[in-house]
């Protein structure tokens, strides 16, 4: 229970950290004044009146950028085991380390190598 | 009913809340983000097991990574705020028998079963090296870790190669 | 004597025990100490809005050589709560087009992480909200969060200005967490733990001095998580009105700005915990326990300062380098210095030679590295226009 | 003191047929996508669920190291599938699966 009695605190803090906003923004709702006016609901576009959709044509690339990101995130999520017990390991761990990232920077060559994390 | 069975009922009630968003609401952005509900009511799942370290990587990668992947693919396949689509094919009735079928099957095996209510043992303190200790021993889960980068290899080259602007 | 030299945790101690005889049980003596902890930490990170806000004004004021603010007394100090009546006071607006519940849930979300993150920071050896096991990946896995929030407000204020910062936003926080992850995992290499007091503990040497090449990766991420400029893309005044949040007022924007510096906040302490040895202070902390939060709050002013220095005197990066430079460079350098670390612990056992080695292999990989940007930078300067910006381009 | 090793079972199983359900009668492939990775996570939780309550004893670690691959293999599928759904729509201005039926005689 010892590991459980440590989230104890943080789910109290949890809790504590969700209440804040609430607060502060209802504070906000006593004091502020409410005179609604259609000019003021505009989206704005610093006067203009806005054209068209908003959805502008968005490029694949920022897709691809979260891609390689996604990718190196889960090597850090298998490396951060092997730092902690790295001291323990033999010789050969870093030898595997050197494997595991070099297949993966592999990846990250390809992707620069095709444009990938190129803006276009 | 004691603390922990009461945070677990809280937890489920958010998964489970998350994942039928999922699969019932029409707007597309809305439904990720039940899904990121139901994924942050997994992750305490993981804390209540003791297993800190697997609750974090929930966090780390569905929550900060998978979910933002799937909202990049909403917004780039989704006219903004027109996200309502056909919600169900013709076979949702199906289905729906179809899973309702699997979970009564599923609920009347386990139930059958007389599972341990405690936990044989106490977890190690030093949890974190034994995991680590596991992944880079060859008699263990070596060849898991290094198969392991060269998925991630050949999803980012094929990723890449298909999502590409040409 | 005892009492004096450990006083913040005599003092949690003594309220415990105050409890306990006036016949609380157990689980409320815990359940009431874990909120005051709770409320507290809170109090200290909303601090750094009122802290950092006048600090900010009149630093960036005094490297432009202009007074900054000087109207709320005494010289302008006061700002941030003359600022926090306005925002209070200002009127509430929903745009009409905009998905009105996730408009309102992003306020709501974007201070949580910054919040949390408060809780494995430590102030001392035993002044800490809780000292977690995995507490830098506590740290990393919360910040992630923070993308969210970016994502939910661009949706659903439905502004195409808004919607193009997130994209950016998302992008570059993206981009700058794998090398950031990349170095704290260079960190719990040598430390051999994840949690936050356990790395303090390991630094007889601070690791900045240790592996400074880590050290400046990290405070550079530290810049770009935080939205510091001179890599504040997702709201570059100029160019993008104020980003994904330029639909909120009042109250709402001001969630954003007070998670904005609640973040520097965190990113300061943070970074003096990982690379400047924390609560340590060449013995002091031994001396007296009572001073390790004053020795924190030191060193996180003194990375803010740094931050600020930063902005007052490097221009803005366009967008494709900003990222490109967190892909192309710090990543490939992060990588190469975590291999760099494994080798060096490898080689011996003892910490002062770990960190001599190590700072010896940082000096040649910083002289490497800077002799190959050099060459690669005049082959692109002597090459013809054309090449040169396929070349930029790649 | 514990919560015992059925409840767990119990809401990872309603996971997994919430998750069946989404996957069988959306139309849309994100969608589809997110009921599979509801199911990943069903499974997940009974990994974790097994080892604290049974595997623990033996000192083994391989109820996490599962579930750390099972989550990479979500996330390597999450990668692969949003690509090609990416793909389709640019082709063919749609993400309705019954809509992309090219294949189909």
């Amino acid at each position: 229970m010892t590991l459980l009695s440590d989230y104890n605190f943080i789910g109290v803090y949890i809790v504590v950290v969700v209440i804040f906003p609430f607060i502060a923004l209802g504070l906000a709702w006593l004091l502020r004044p409410k005179k609604p006016n259609p000019t003021k609901t505009d989206t704005y576009e610093c006067g203009l009146q806005t054209i068209g959709d908003t959805w502008v044509q968005f490029r694949a690339q920022y897709f691809i950028y979260a891609l390689v990101f996604v990718v190196f995130d889960i090597e850090a999520v298998f490396l951060f085991p092997w730092a902690v017990a790295y001291d323990q390991l033999t010789l050969w761990a870093l030898v595997e380390a050197i494997l595991f990232l070099g297949i993966l920077t592999v990846g990250l060559l390809y992707a620069w190598r095709k444009g990938a994390l190129r803006w276009q | 009913m004691n603390f922990s069975q009461v945070v677990f009922i809280i937890l489920s009630a958010m998964a489970l809340i998350g994942a039928v968003g999922v699969v019932t609401n029409r707007n597309l952005f809305r439904a990720a983000l039940f899904l990121i509900l139901s994924f942050v009511g997994v992750a305490g799942f993981y804390i209540l097991l003791e297993a800190e370290f697997l609750a974090m990587v929930q966090l780390l990668v569905y929550v900060g990574a998978i979910s933002i992947l799937i909202i990049f693919a909403i917004m780039l396949s989704r006219r903004i705020m027109s996200s309502e689509f056909r919600a169900s094919n013709e076979q949702w009735l199906i289905a729906l028998v179809a899973a309702a079928i699997l979970l009564g099957v599923l609920l009347a095996i386990l139930l059958q079963v007389n599972w341990p209510t405690d936990p044989v043992a106490d977890i190690p303190d030093n949890l974190m090296v034994e995991l680590g200790k596991a992944l880079v021993a060859p008699d263990q889960f070596l060849l898991v870790f290094e198969v392991a980068s060269v998925l991630l290899l050949v999803a980012l080259v094929g990723a890449v190669i298909i999502a590409r602007e040409r | 004597m005892d009492f004096i030299l450990n006083l913040w945790v005599e003092l949690g101690a003594w309220a415990q025990g105050l409890l306990n005889s006036w016949g609380v049980p157990e689980w409320g003596v815990n359940l009431i100490s874990d909120i005051v902890g709770a409320l507290i930490l809170l109090i200290i990170a909303v601090m750094a809005v009122i802290i950092f806000t006048p600090m900010e004004r009149k630093v960036i004021a005094r490297m432009q050589d202009r007074p900054g603010p000087n109207r709320v007394w005494p010289y302008g100090l006061l700002q941030a709560l003359a600022d926090a009546i306005k925002m209070l006071t200002k009127e509430d607006i929903v745009p009409r087009n905009s998905d009105r519940a996730l408009h309102m849930l992003a306020p709501l979300i974007v201070a949580i992480p910054a919040f949390l993150v408060f809780a494995v920071l430590p102030w001392g050896p035993q002044v800490i909200g809780k000292d977690l096991n995995v507490g830098v990946l506590f740290i990393v896995a919360v910040g992630s969060i923070h993308v969210l929030a970016v994502v939910i407000a661009g949706w659903g204020s439905n502004n195409k200005f808004g919607l193009l910062s997130t994209f950016r936003a998302v992008n570059q926080l993206l981009a700058y967490e794998i090398p950031m992850v990349l170095c704290i995992l260079t960190v719990v290499l040598f430390a051999k733990t994840m949690s936050t007091v356990g790395i303090v503990e390991a630094q007889t040497v601070p690791y900045f001095v240790v592996t400074p090449v880590a050290g400046m990766i990290f405070l550079i991420c530290a810049l770009a998580e935080a939205n510091r400029s001179p890599v504040d893309l997702l709201e570059a005044d100029s160019e993008m009105v104020a980003g994904y949040m330029v639909e909120y007022s009042g109250m709402k924007f001001a969630m954003f700005f007070i998670a904005e510096y609640v973040n520097i906040f965190a990113v300061a302490i943070l970074t003096s915990t990982l690379f400047l040895g924390g609560y340590k202070f060449f013995g002091l902390e031994a001396v007296a326990p009572i001073l390790t939060p004053v020795i924190v709050f030191v060193k996180a002013v003194f990375v803010v300062f740094c931050m600020l220095w930063f902005r007052a005197t490097f221009p803005r990066m366009r967008f494709d380098h900003l990222v490109g430079f967190a892909w192309k460079f710090l990543v490939p350098l992060a990588l190469v210095n975590l291999l760099l670390g494994a080798l060096v612990v490898k080689l011996t056992d003892n910490v002062w030679g770990q960190a001599g080695f190590m700072l010896l292999s940082n000096i040649i990989l910083i002289a490497i590295t800077g002799i190959l940007v050099n060459r690669i930078a005049r082959q692109l300067r002597e090459a013809p226009a054309i090449k040169r910006i396929a070349a930029v381009e790649r | 003191m514990q919560v015992p090793l059925s409840w767990y079972l119990v809401v990872a199983a309603a996971l997994f047929c919430i998750g069946l359900y989404g996957a069988l009668s959306r139309r849309n492939a994100i969608v589809i996508l997110m009921g599979v990775e509801l199911m990943l996570n069903s499974v997940n939780i009974n990994l974790l669920a097994f080892w604290r309550h049974l595997e623990v004893a033996g000192g083994t670690m391989t109820g996490q190291v599962f579930a750390i691959i099972v989550i990479t293999v979500a996330a390597a599928e999450a990668a692969v599938g949003l690509a090609l759904i990416i793909a389709v729509y640019r082709n063919r201005k749609t993400v309705d699966v019954e809509d992309v039926d090219l294949m189909k005689l």
